[in-house]
């Protein structure tokens, strides 16, 4: 792998990002596989029991970034790689708005599935976000869940 | 130092940052927790539930028996949910 | 699961395909989480011992969709999705070009992240895809893969 | 019955489809096989390398062993290398 790889941009954002153009910039001459991540607001809450009409994400700006760009550096250690950018938005959301890419480009395909798994679980459980749920009554801040916890222990061996 | 607080602990305690000086007799987290809990009860209902409040020292995760100094920027939020 | 999902679409096509757009028809009401795989044309053939100018695509025609649809509702009895796109270009294709898009959406990550990794293994040993590679100096046949056909040996459990 | 052939074998038998009378005495992939690779040499080197022909009767994988009636699409190709 040449040193110059793999490239990185992490970045946090109010703005909509484009699917598309970001598959792009992840494209090198070595590139033969990319695997995309995209998070979704969803209409429901995370229970189910209610419907939602907006979110809004806050974040620690700084610590976000550091926390982020660790987990990206665990994933170049574990696995070759030619391209990975992260793009988390904050602020408000409706629902089926883009909240997240993980985009993650390699020479082939089974080492992008992996880095691409590996950095939403550790970004679920690590990056300083937090989502607070609205609709026409109330507001909740949404708790993390132990699936998520869980879902990490699988890059332990 | 500064502390800052996030999601439902800054709503709780009100605000978002504040600027203090190291008190005399608090060199831990756990230390500056229990002086601020003794400030007033919205400190206490903040930090209630221990097990939920995650702490972080200069922007990076630390634990509840970690030194601070006056020069740091403490931090408590509760579990991310980011993603 | 409502059973009106996933939404299933397969598509055998000598135009190029745009992520954006196959990523938003994969929202649903009930998607949360979207995971997207494209494969592109390197510019080394396989065992990275020369460049390629071109590779040329070619298939079987009716074998190749029907393959491809048992591969897709193999996917959907293993996990809850809500939505399964694969588009597939045959033909003439340049180097960094779009060859294969897996797009695979549901409520929770790990489903997606699984039936996209799952479609892609067994696409790539079972749909009836052959590709030519070419530089200035001569034409040749990819041979397949010995890494491939036991990709698919995860998924046995 | 139609006999389609891909990549190399097609190149090989210089073909990419015929129709022929199902053969007498010809009731099996293999048994059709062994009548083509008798008709000419260019047969004979497609079908050399017997591991890497794929086999599909009516758009569906099949094995040397299965039968074939005179209806039947046939097609015999190198493994595959799409995705």
């Amino acid at each position: 792998m040449n040193k110059k790889f793999p490239k990185v941009y992490i970045k946090i954002q109010y703005e909509d990002f484009d699917v598309s153009k970001e598959t792009q910039k992840l494209h090198h001459n070595l590139t033969g596989a990319i695997v995309n991540f995209v998070g979704l607001v969803r209409g429901h809450n995370e229970n189910d029991s209610e419907q939602i009409s907006s979110m809004t994400l806050e974040h620690y700006p700084g610590m976000t970034e550091a926390e982020i760009d660790k987990i990206v550096q665990k994933s170049i250690k574990k696995w070759d790689l030619t391209g990975i950018t992260v793009i988390h938005r904050v602020g408000k959301l409706f629902v089926s708005d883009q909240i997240v890419f993980v985009g993650v480009s390699s020479m082939h395909r089974q080492n992008a599935f992996d880095a691409c798994n590996f950095i939403m679980d550790w970004l679920k459980t690590k990056a300083p976000f937090w989502k607070v749920e609205e609709n026409n009554n109330h507001r909740s801040w949404v708790s993390s869940r132990q699936s998520d916890q869980e879902a990490t222990k699988k890059w332990e061996s | 130092m500064v502390i800052k607080y996030f999601s439902w602990i800054k709503e709780h305690i009100g605000k978002s940052e504040e600027r203090i000086e190291l008190p005399v007799n608090v060199s831990t987290i756990e230390e500056l927790m229990l002086y601020l809990e003794n400030l007033n009860d919205k400190y206490k209902l903040a930090f209630k539930k221990k097990d939920l409040i995650k702490i972080a020292i200069n922007k990076s995760y630390s634990s509840i028996d970690d030194k601070i100094n006056n020069n740091d920027e403490i931090a408590f939020f509760p579990p991310v949910t980011g993603g």
